[in-house]
């Protein structure tokens, strides 16, 4: 089984590695926060998958974690680029 | 090839492109942005090699905190750089590439990645991971280990952890004990020797100790090393009086600024005010279930920070300082070291030595050792917590002109 | 092939490293430099974490099954590593933490955050510091050393 | 292979092939707003299938509620975010693009 | 109840840890100054009684076991003479420039934050203590990372008297940080390596170990660590952050960072360089006599001339502390009894010389707003006790008989004679002695054989600068006189450091 969590992880990578042509690319800071927000999705995924790669369910908690810190930081950066301030 | 390397090999490869665009992108937003995806790349390699207390706080940190600093410093500075003239610096460009070159030099005598022959691996730090430090050396007021003793077979735990025996009969560290001199006698248990020639010295009771902490960074973080664990906490507080001393400005200026709160975008309202309550409950879970899993005071501690900046974000920032006002706020700061060095105060005065939790419960060390560390968690958790979020609202606070 | 993936995670830290450290000296924008320096400290903990690896080794986190046995019989990650670099981690954000609030306070009283400005601002400022200090008969002699 | 563990493997390569559309997408269309269509669903979809597969293949319930969780946050807070983003940009009266335009770019 | 005695090593750091942490509740006005004053004032009477601990303990050596973890495993806390010496000195030090820092505090920084100010300064002390106690590698670098932080704070604190201390505390924590790293990275070659963090251990393993020594990462190691520590203690090519950090730097912060931050630093490189490596590979297998001499003699020279140039007077002192470091540098790189013992002695008696002086300085911006050649002239009438001082401390930094620093040099000439071929580095210390009395005496005769621009009178700076002012120069002259203390100490450290019998 855990050659097909590996197959999935590495397609992942190569989606992300797309994701982040475009986070770099921009041209729009719309773009680059889309693109931050995605791959923040695809770590997510991958963390679980790593975690059935090596047999630690642990990992979880940290996917937790992610998709919470990555909504904040997306709400901080849109704030930021809506109204130019943090509070 | 296993499946680590692979990984590994392919996500260094993501890492570089991303420092490089880091480096080399002229809009700053931009590569305060590209900065998070590093932290979050970084986060996938530091699980990929297993350590997840340390993807825990870089996810936390780096995919949160130090973006929002990021970003916060962006308000009142500049959004691009300047042009450069050259696009490359020679000089520079020379020095790292000396640098580097001595670096890699110095690695062609390293052990192998992953060498289970590498020195750290079976110096010192096997007893450490078995939690067996306090019998396992034989120097004045601790025991000898006990017979057919192998560090290295405690490595592989191949099978349930292995019981050391205890001399049943060793119980003079109850006739010195602090306790005991006022005239307060305690039960009888088994183990954990005082040594009466060398006050303080006793034995870390292997056998509760043994099996009450699983997760062994959080063991080293917390007793072997905690005197360390106690200064980053320290370091954190500094950072935060220092944003204070840097940035605050007199009260009747930027205390209760109007601000611009997201409330009346009704989905973000809605999502945040069922997110802030869990995101909460899950940071005490984090800063709580350290011993058990990944996780700790201090990536517990940026998580609930992060609640309150959420809360910020969208009700405004009067709002969470009718939550919790800023003085409350800087001398909770100082609450968490004071916790963590108050624990280690209170070893001291119960007669071991500083942040010897053993002390803390001389009826059951082991009992002891977990409430120590629980304690030195929490501190933490409050340092950190109340720390992010006084960087925050200094940010927050400084108006751009 | 084997050798090369063997110290393959050590280049890449001293790649990192040295990206980090091109950046902080090649870049003028301060807050760049900030950031670089983020870089630079990461390759260091890069390294000690790969220290950490073992081979088939596992997350050092001690879990039981119902009978108390070792759910996991390979051997365990050094946990060593990563309790350090946890409070590198940690150092790390409170030094950025500091140096943006120097940044903000710079672009405060100088109005800019690019390395190469501030430093003719403060050139300038010295040479006025110089002029004030100068005794006055010898203070045209000591502006023209000071070109010179 | 046993029958739950063949539905795993079928979920995990939906899942990635809905991914790897998104991702691509996210790569390939002219403007913001296109990109923000393939990846803002994708997303969603994606994570939501190769979570299904994994709790498939979970002995323990906690864990699994702990993936259900996940992907539940996800849920929410994924489009949440994608709102946000479209509501900033729009305000800030990014133009689509249209057939024709010269300003996107393929 | 507490058993003190036992506990000193450990108690000397963490009671400015505890207390600089309740500064920030203690409020407004001089309640901070006072706390902050009992507690330097409490760690300098137990860094009396840790010295009287090692001087009478049979080995010399005092070691205590955080946490009751064996050394090994755990982190340890060892003292011997060096120690305890350095810890005399900032502790001392720490002391008397805080009972100086309260009029120059109200002065220089707003009223409204002097309970962070004083808590960002015992922590630092707090740092700088720490780094000195530990035997820990690791512990070395959070330590560095402490104290280093709340520089760059206290630094900035000169912030409302010129925006130039903004730019020098953040080109100080860049190039800091990257020293430090670069000291980070060299603690990670040897914990690869060796596979211990203790010192002691370390030491051991590697003078153990088969084959350990020649390897390649231990030379990369000991190269990285040698530039980082460089980069923290100033030595002269990596010293471009200390000058400017010294003049911006409210005159309390740059008395304190004159005095005890370079010194710990050196302290470190000591630690590095003589217990983990040894004498036999740091200064016999590599050339680093050669890099070091060389640095630190053309660091004399060069910052000995910049600072003739110079009219700002903090900025003067600043150079001439590059150049004093590099006689420090200079005798410990001899690796001789006499120019280690050299070394030790003159990071006491510049201490109290360059603290001294940063303070006579302090006095004169507080009277006048700015300390810059003009200024002092004609205040040898005015502000007499402040000039004298300054002027005593100058004496002491050309190396005059009877002063403190006469002693030292005199140590550093015997080491660089007795060394082969080293006689030249003789001259270098001659020729910045010269130097010395170059930019000493223009100050003394703008103070005292020139008019002032204008007859307003000038008060004398008030007593609680004065009396710590004293302290120092009285102390460093003191030790001129009475050298035995010094002397047995700067012998016993260097025996012991170069591992040669008492």
């Amino acid at each position: 089984m855990s050659w097909v969590y590996l197959a999935t992880a590495v397609v992942l990578l190569v989606g992300m590695f797309m994701i982040l042509i475009r986070a770099i690319a921009g041209p729009t800071v719309y773009d680059r926060i889309l693109a931050t927000n995605a791959l923040g999705t695809k770590t997510i995924v991958f963390v679980t998958l790593l975690g059935y790669i090596s047999g630690r369910t642990e990992f979880i908690d940290m996917a937790i974690i992610y998709a919470l810190v990555s909504f904040i930081t997306t709400i901080a950066i849109l704030k930021f680029a809506e109204m130019g301030r943090l509070d | 090839m296993t499946a680590v390397v692979l990984i590994d090999t392919l996500l260094l490869l993501l890492v570089t492109v991303t420092a490089v665009a880091i480096i080399e992108v002229r809009n700053l937003y931009a590569s305060a942005m590209l900065t998070s995806v590093y932290s979050l790349l970084m986060a996938l390699v530091w699980v990929n090699m297993h350590s997840m207390d340390v993807a825990f706080t870089e996810a936390a940190v780096g995919g949160g905190i130090s973006t929002i600093l990021l970003i916060g410093t962006l308000v009142h500075t500049a959004r691009e750089e300047k042009p450069l003239k050259r696009r490359v610096h020679g000089k520079a460009l020379a020095l790292t590439a000396l640098c580097g070159a001595a670096l890699i030099y110095g690695t062609f005598d390293m052990p192998r990645f992953g060498d289970p022959k590498a020195p750290i691996h079976h110096f010192r730090v096997p007893e450490m991971m078995a939690q067996t430090v306090g019998f396992a050396n034989s120097t004045a007021g601790k025991q000898a280990p006990p017979a057919g003793f192998d560090p290295l077979e405690y490595r592989s735990f191949n099978g349930a952890v292995p019981s050391v025996p205890v001399d049943p009969a060793d119980t003079a560290w109850r006739e010195t004990s602090v306790l005991a001199q006022h005239g307060i006698m305690l039960p009888k248990v088994n183990g954990h020797a005082l040594h009466p020639a060398e006050p303080g010295h006793h034995l870390h009771p292997p056998d509760d100790f043994n099996g009450h902490v699983p997760n062994s960074v959080t063991s080293l973080l917390a007793a072997y090393r905690g005197y360390d664990t106690m200064f980053e906490t320290t370091v954190i507080f500094t950072a935060g009086v220092s944003l204070i001393l840097l940035l605050r400005r007199p009260r009747r200026e930027g205390y209760l600024q109007r601000s611009a709160p997201l409330a009346d975008q009704a989905i973000l309202r809605v999502v945040s005010k069922m997110a802030i309550p869990f995101i909460l409950l899950f940071g005490l879970y984090v800063i709580t279930h350290g011993e058990l899993g990944p996780g700790g005071g201090f990536q517990g501690g940026v998580v609930v920070a992060c609640a309150f900046i959420l809360f910020a974000l969208i009700f405004g920032r009067p709002a969470l300082y009718r939550v919790l006002p800023p003085p409350v706020c800087d001398l909770l700061t100082g609450l968490g070291v004071l916790m963590y060095s108050g624990t280690g105060l209170a070893c001291l005065l119960l007669g071991g030595n500083f942040l010897d939790y053993a002390m803390l419960d001389p009826i059951s060390p082991g009992d002891g050792e977990a409430l120590g560390m629980t304690l030195v968690e929490y501190g933490v958790g409050i340092t950190v917590s109340m720390v992010m979020l006084t960087i925050f609202n200094q940010l927050a606070e400084e108006r751009s002109k | 092939m084997t050798d090369v993936l063997g110290i393959y995670n050590y280049w890449i830290y001293v790649v990192l490293m040295m990206i980090g450290l091109y950046g902080v000296i090649a870049k003028p924008n301060l807050i760049k430099q900030a950031i670089a320096l983020g870089l630079f400290q990461t390759g260091i903990f890069l390294y000690y974490i790969s220290m950490a690896v073992i081979d088939g080794g596992t997350a050092p986190i001690w879990t039981t099954i119902e009978d108390g046995a070792q759910k996991f019989q390979g051997p365990y990650d050094n946990p060593l590593p990563h309790v350090l670099i946890l409070t590198a981690i940690v150092v790390s954000v409170s030094v950025l933490a500091v140096a943006l609030a120097l940044i903000i306070n710079i672009k405060r009283s100088y109005g800019t955050i690019e390395a190469d400005e501030i430093e003719r601002m403060d050139h300038e400022d010295r040479l006025i510091e110089y002029r004030a200090g100068q005794a006055p008969d010898a203070a045209d002699d000591a502006e023209a050393r000071h070109h010179a | 292979m046993q029958a739950h563990e063949i539905v795993t493997t079928i979920l995990l390569a939906l899942g990635c092939l809905v991914s790897m559309t998104g991702a691509y997408g996210l790569l390939r269309m002219p403007d913001f707003y296109t990109r923000l269509h393939t990846a803002g669903k994708t997303d969603s979809l994606g994570q939501f299938l190769i979570f299904l597969g994994l709790v498939l293949v979970t002995p323990d319930l906690l864990t699994q509620l702990k993936l259900i969780a996940v992907a539940m946050i996800l849920m929410i807070a994924a489009p949440t975010a994608t709102h946000a983003i479209t509501k900033a940009a729009h305000l800030h009266h990014l133009r689509p693009w249209t057939k024709g335009d010269p300003g996107g770019e393929p | 109840m507490l058993d003190v005695q036992a506990h000193l090593p450990v108690l000397i750091v963490t009671i400015p840890l505890i207390c600089g942490v309740l500064t920030i509740a203690t409020g407004k006005g001089w309640k901070p100054w006072a706390w902050a004053t009992a507690v330097t004032g409490t760690v300098f009477y137990l860094t009396i009684l840790l010295m009287q601990q090692v001087l009478a303990s049979a080995t010399g050596v005092v070691s205590y076991e955080l946490g009751n973890w064996p050394r090994q495993w755990g982190i340890e806390y060892r003292v011997d003479a060096l120690n305890a010496f350095i810890l005399l000195i900032v502790a001392g030090v720490g002391f008397v420039t805080t009972i100086y820092a309260k009029k120059s505090v109200e002065k220089e920084i707003p009223a409204d934050r002097h309970n962070f100010f004083y808590a960002v300064w015992v922590l630092a002390l707090c740092g700088l203590l720490g780094i000195t106690v530990t035997g820990d590698a690791f512990n070395v670098y959070v330590l560095l990372e402490i104290s280093s932080l709340t520089v760059y704070a206290l630094i900035a604190m000169g912030k409302d008297m010129h925006r130039g201390a903004l730019t020098a505390s953040l080109r100080y924590l860049i190039l800091g940080s990257v020293g430090a790293s670069f000291i980070l990275l060299g603690i990670g070659y040897l914990m690869m390596i060796t596979g211990t963090l203790n010192m002691q251990d370390m030491h051991e393993r590697l003078m153990s170990v088969p084959g350990i020594l020649e390897s390649r990462t231990v030379l990369v190691a000991f190269a990285f660590l040698l530039v980082g520590l460089s980069m923290k203690m100033a030595l002269f090519p990596l010293h471009m952050w200390l000058p400017r950090a010294y003049t911006y730097a409210p005159s309390a912060v740059s008395a304190l960072l004159a005095a005890t931050a370079t010194k710990v630093g050196v302290y470190m490189a000591f630690r590095f360089l003589f217990t983990i490596f040894g004498v036999g590979f740091s200064f016999i297998a590599m050339p680093t006599t050669l890099v070091l001499a060389t640095c630190a003699s053309a660091g004399i020279i060069v910052t000995g001339v910049t600072a003739i140039r110079q009219t700002n007077l903090k900025r003067m002192l600043a150079y001439s502390s590059v150049g004093q470091l590099g006689y420090i540098v200079l005798g410990f790189s001899l690796a001789n009894v006499n120019g280690v013992a050299g070394s030790v002695a003159h990071i006491l008696n510049h201490a109290l010389m360059k603290g001294g002086m940063f303070m006579a300085l302090g006095a004169i911006v507080y009277s006048q707003g700015r300390c810059d050649i003009r200024s002092v002239r004609g205040l040898g009438r005015k502000m007499p006790l402040t000039m004298a001082a300054f002027t005593v401390g100058g004496l002491g930094l050309i190396g005059f008989p009877l002063t403190a620093g006469f002693i030292s040099k005199w140590y550093l000439v015997q080491g660089c004679l007795e060394r082969p071929h080293m006689w030249p580095l003789a001259g270098v210390v001659l020729l910045g002695s010269l130097l010395a009395v170059v930019y000493t005496w223009r100050v003394v005769e703008a103070a005292y054989f020139q008019e002032p621009d204008d007859d307003r009178p000038i008060a004398e700076a008030p007593l609680l600068m004065l009396i710590p002012m004293w302290l120092m120069i009285g102390a460093s002259i003191f030790f001129g006189i009475n050298a035995t203390f010094t002397g047995k100490i700067a012998v016993t450290a260097a025996r012991s450091l170069l591992g040669v019998g008492p």
